[in-house]
Formats: C-alpha cells, structure tokens, sequence
C-alpha cells in the first residue's frame, strides 16, 4: 500500500509513440544512448559486443543514426574520429554554450596552483623543473590546471627540452592587473630580497631544503 | 527473567532481520498469526536491544527511552491493578507510556513506508543514466574579452613570501641512530683478521651512507689505536686498508 | 593541439537539409546542444540567457525538443530535476551501457538506508539524533553511507554540535525529482484510523497479559 503512485515514474505515463518516420529504430537508439555516454570515440565493433549483435547490425543501426544527425537536423551531430564514433554538439551552438557554461571557470586557486602561479608571475619565463625545485614538489597538476584554465602558457623549451611559462593575458584580466608591473611587492611578506635574482635564489635555496626534507 | 525456550515455541524470530527496535515491534504486533498473549513481548525487545547494543548500534540514550517505554507498557496492568498502591518516581503513567509508544511506532511506520517507497523510486530511476563527459577544452577557460577580475593580487605575493621561507629543520631528536661504532669496529678487525689488505669499496661500498660513514670513523679510530693503516692515491679514489704488523705503526696515508 | 580535427566539423562540407519535418527548429537544436554539453540540470532562464532570447521562446523550443525526446522516439530522453532540464539515455540501454562503460550498478538503497534517507527527505534539514529517535536505533553507518553516496549532505551544526542533513542536488537527481516538493505527499504514509487503533489495542492487550504473569 505504501507505494503506489511513487513508483510509477512519469515515463510510463506516455505511451511511447509509434508514428514514428522520425523516430530511431531500437538499435539506432541504443547507439544514440551509448555515443551519449561515452566521452571517447566509440568504435562500432564496441558498440556490437556492447550490444550483443553482429557487426552488421550495428553499422545498419549507425547509418540510420548518421542520416538522423545530419548536420543542420538537430543540436548534435555524430563525427568519426579516432577509428570510432563520436556525439558532438552542433558549432552553432558554441556562442550560446560559452555563455552558459564557461562563467564558473574561475574557482578558488588550491595553495598548489596559487604557488606555482606565483613563482610564474614572478620569474617568468620560467622552466617547470625549476618550478619543481622551489615549491620541493612535482608541480605537475598545479601547472596543468594552470595552463588549462588559460592563466599560463608556453613560452618555449629551455635547452634542455623542458616547457617554459609565462603568465597570458587572460592572468592579467582576472588578477585585475594593469601589466606585470602592477605585481605586488613581494617585500611585503618577507623584508630582504630586492631583486630577481636573489629572490630567485633564495626560492632555489628554500626549495632544495623542502624537497630534502 | 522470562523461559528463552518459551519463546522459541512461539515464533520464529530472525533477529537480524530486524533493522531497530520499533522495526521488530512493529512486526510482532501486527502478526496476525500470533496473539500477543502468548508472547513474551518484553523479552523479545529486550533481547533485540541488548543485540543492537553490542553491535554498537544502540546509542544508550535511544535505547533507555525505548525500553521505558516498553517497561511502561509491561506495568501497565499491575498498577491499574493496585490503584494508588505506590506513587511511582517516574513521570510516565504507563498507560501515558504506551500512548507515547502508539506514536512513535507510527512515525516510525510513516519512515519505514516512505524509506520502502523511496527505494522503490530509486530502482526505477536507476535507468536513466547522465552524461558526465567534461566539458571540450574550448570551453573550459574563460575568454579574456569577457574575463572579470576574480582573484587577488595579494595571494600570489603572499604564495611567493610562503616559498620564501626555508621550512623548519625536521626534528630529528626522535631517531636514534642504528648503526654502532663499536659493532663497526669489530666488522674492521673482523675482516682485517681474515686479509691482510683490502679495498673499502670493495667491502663497504654496498653499505648505507651512514653505514660507510661510521666504518670511516672506525677506520681512524683503528688508525689511532695503531691497528690499521690505509691510503688513498686520488680523491674519491679507492681506499686501501691494510693490517699494522708490530713495529710498523704510522706508514699512514703519506704514501 | 589534442583536439583539432575534432574542432573542424564535417558541417561545412554538408550543405544543411532543409526537408525536415523531423527535423528541430533552429533554437531546440541550440537547446539540445546545451543540454548535451551540460551535466547538470540547465533552468530555462539559464537558457534563455544563454542563447539571448525571450523566456516565452526558449519554453517553445523546449517543448519542441520533449516532444522529439518523447520515450520510445530516441536514444535520449529529456527529464526535469532538480529546478532545470538534463538529457538522460533512455533506460532501455542501461544494460548495454553497462557493458560499454564497465560500469557496475550502483548498489539498492538498503532499508536502513531508504528509511533514514525518507526521514531526511521529509523532515530536512534535520539532525542526526533526531533520526535516531526515530529510527530507535542510531543511524550512524546509514548516515554515513548515504554521506559517501553524495545522497545527503551537512548543512551545518544544531545548537548542541550534532549535524544537520539535507538532501543534496544529486539526490534530486538520481531520483528523477523535480525539486523536492516532487516527492511523494508523506500523507500517503500517515496510518489509518483503524492501523493506530489495532497497534494500540494490541500493545494494551500484551501488556495486560503480562502483568498478569
């Protein structure tokens, strides 16, 4: 007695609709589910063991869904890629999409990534084991997360073949900063060092002592 | 207090089943098949409590409001019995008690269905499955033209003043140190006893570094003592050691 | 540089159709795209901000796009939860996916957990020993499980220091409930007249019996 109505989920209330020119096939549908899902391109051989049918099904079921997602039919399309299939929204859509979704791409920067920001504003240009070497850590995320999210980017490779940084423009933009220039002094929180190259060092120095310790 | 053997007869009680208290009471009340007459109800909860209590699923407070209750309930009919016979120190009329324990059994009921109804919903929900691809790279940063400032100079000034700082020495007063220089000693004069001469690196070089260490400080203090000498051509070079025989003390590391 | 290729849709190439009696009308194939790009539920204002047009159009096209995403028509469906609108894959390929993705099930709600997950549902934001009082017993390991499941969350302390819950987003979402005022009318619930009376005559009788012996 407890349960009825609850466990009646709106979906059954519609019968589904068999009209239908425009509806998939049920394999077509289930590739349409299984491209929805995964973020790798999909190879239809996958696709068969996935769905328990032989090869040809499947390529019958991803012709019909191919025709289905033509561009300009709908707000995905369907692109080979990779040796396998994949669902992509429509390039119409991209300026509508950047302003839904790329407004809460500034969370709070972790101690990593305010760190290694920090030795990049400061030093730049700078190679990433001499990132390494002051933070005393691999600074490997903290760099990746940085230069994915536009705040660093590549400025070359030293000699020995490590990538360089620098801060970009969007750095600026967001830390409200009118040049480099308009860094803050350091000095602020620790009275001595004056110029680059000692900080540098002393960053060096501290940073050897951190890794060792 | 009440035969366990009695109620065994009674009914058959799996005890796990019964997820608490009023789950279990619940059931036992609404048995059609059985009369409550017949059963030794207090004992049956008791035992369940006691079960849940060893469990660690009991907080003592839940439990000691329950069994009043329950007490309560049990009294019930002797103090109607003998009206006025004591003036109990407990605040609860029993028959105020198993009203109380009327309504909680019910809230818990009214849980118990939802829970059932909830889990229910969920098993038909399960199907729909959401995407959870990230977002593509394009669209992860922000453009600069529509960037705002967000953050605060100050952190990285403050982050680069943090790296500035060298961090503390690791205290060390806990560790003792393992290797002895006196069992390093007895290793030398071991060995020296077998060989007339060998080469450091040869022996040692395996060691740890602090191992190493401790056996060069033993090695001069073989040399002190006049037991050992040895030379070295280069620096970093190999390490000859070599046995003192009597009257050839101090050829030391000159050569 | 991983992406290129991908960035370069096969579009250009293929002139749009325009027969397209199934096909979506410009602003739902903008809806879907979005829909398809967010994993979580999108409100029509955010909508209609995004692609920068009238509340009254978006809630047009979204119609538009339920009524191709009808049940049974496509591999996807379009569900309201948690205030806004998300695509789902039609659970008709869950096994299939299952397969795909290497993804096990995810476990039943146990009844410890389902009870404690109805009181925090109904009763929220309520606190741990509230439940407990309910419960009979303490509900510590059901709380904390539902915690790891991201069911329910902290919202913050009760004068004493215990912890309150509430139901998280992702509740909302796994089921399927357009915000919280979707669940089930707890009245439903609520015994009968003729319930309480039997449990009270019931519990009297016991105790009568018993106090006899």
């Amino acid at each position: 007695m407890s349960d009825e109505g609850v466990k009646k989920p709106v979906l059954e209330e519609v019968p589904p609709l068999q009209d239908a020119e425009s509806a998939l096939g049920g394999l077509a549908r289930k590739v349409e589910s299984l491209l929805f899902l995964s973020n790798q391109p999909v190879t239809e051989m996958s696709l068969a063991e996935a769905c328990e049918v032989e090869l040809d099904e499947i390529e019958r079921a991803v012709a019909e869904l191919e025709e289905d997602l033509a561009p300009g039919r709908r707000g995905l399309v369907i692109r080979r890629v990779g040796g396998g299939l994949i669902l992509a929204s429509d390039p119409e859509s991209e300026t509508a999409a950047r302003r839904l979704l790329s407004r809460p791409r500034t969370p709070p920067l972790t101690q990593a990534q305010a760190e290694t920001l920090a030795i990049v504003a400061y030093l730049q240009p700078v190679a990433r084991p001499e990132i390494a070497r002051i933070r005393g850590v691999s600074s490997e995320s903290a760099v990746n997360s940085l230069s994915e999210r536009g705040l660093i980017e590549e400025a070359g490779r030293s000699r020995f073949g490590a990538a360089i940084y620098r801060t970009s423009p969007l750095f600026e933009k967001v830390f409200g900063l009118d040049g480099l220039e308009a860094l803050p002094d350091p000095s602020r929180f620790d009275p001595t060092p004056d110029d680059e190259r000692e900080i540098r060092e002393r960053l060096l120095a501290a940073g050897e002592q951190r890794s060792e310790a | 207090m009440w035969m366990a053997s009695r109620l065994d007869l009674d009914l058959d009680l799996d005890l796990d089943v019964f997820i608490g208290p009023f789950d279990l009471l619940l059931s036992i009340v609404l048995r059609e098949e059985i009369s409550l007459l017949e059963v030794e109800l207090g004992e049956i909860v008791a035992r369940y409590v006691e079960k849940l209590e060893e469990e660690g699923e009991l907080e003592l407070e839940v439990a000691t409001e329950f069994l009043v209750l329950i007490a309560a309930l049990l009294e019930l009919k002797s103090r109607l019995m003998l009206p006025g016979a004591e003036e109990d120190l407990t605040e609860m009329e029993p028959a105020e008690a198993v009203e109380e324990l009327v309504a909680r059994m019910l809230e818990y009921r009214r849980y118990r269905d939802a829970g059932r109804a909830l889990k229910d919903h969920f098993e038909s929900q399960r199907g729909f499955l959401y995407r959870s691809a990230p977002l593509p790279p394009e669209l992860r940063r922000v453009e600069v033209e529509t960037a705002e400032q967000v953050y605060e100079p100050d952190q990285l000034a403050a982050a680069l003043g943090d790296l500035l700082e060298p961090p503390p020495r690791p205290d060390l007063s806990h560790l003792r140190a393992t290797v002895s220089l006196r069992r390093r000693l007895s290793v030398l004069r071991s060995v020296l006893l077998n060989r007339h001469t060998f080469d450091f690196d040869d022996e040692f070089g395996s060691e740890d570094r602090m191992t190493q260490a401790v056996t060069i400080f033993a090695l001069l203090d073989l040399y002190k003592k006049g037991e050992a000498v040895w030379e070295q051509a280069e620096a970093c070079g190999p390490i000859t050691v070599r046995r003192v025989q009597a009257g050839q003390e101090h050829l030391a590391n000159t050569a």
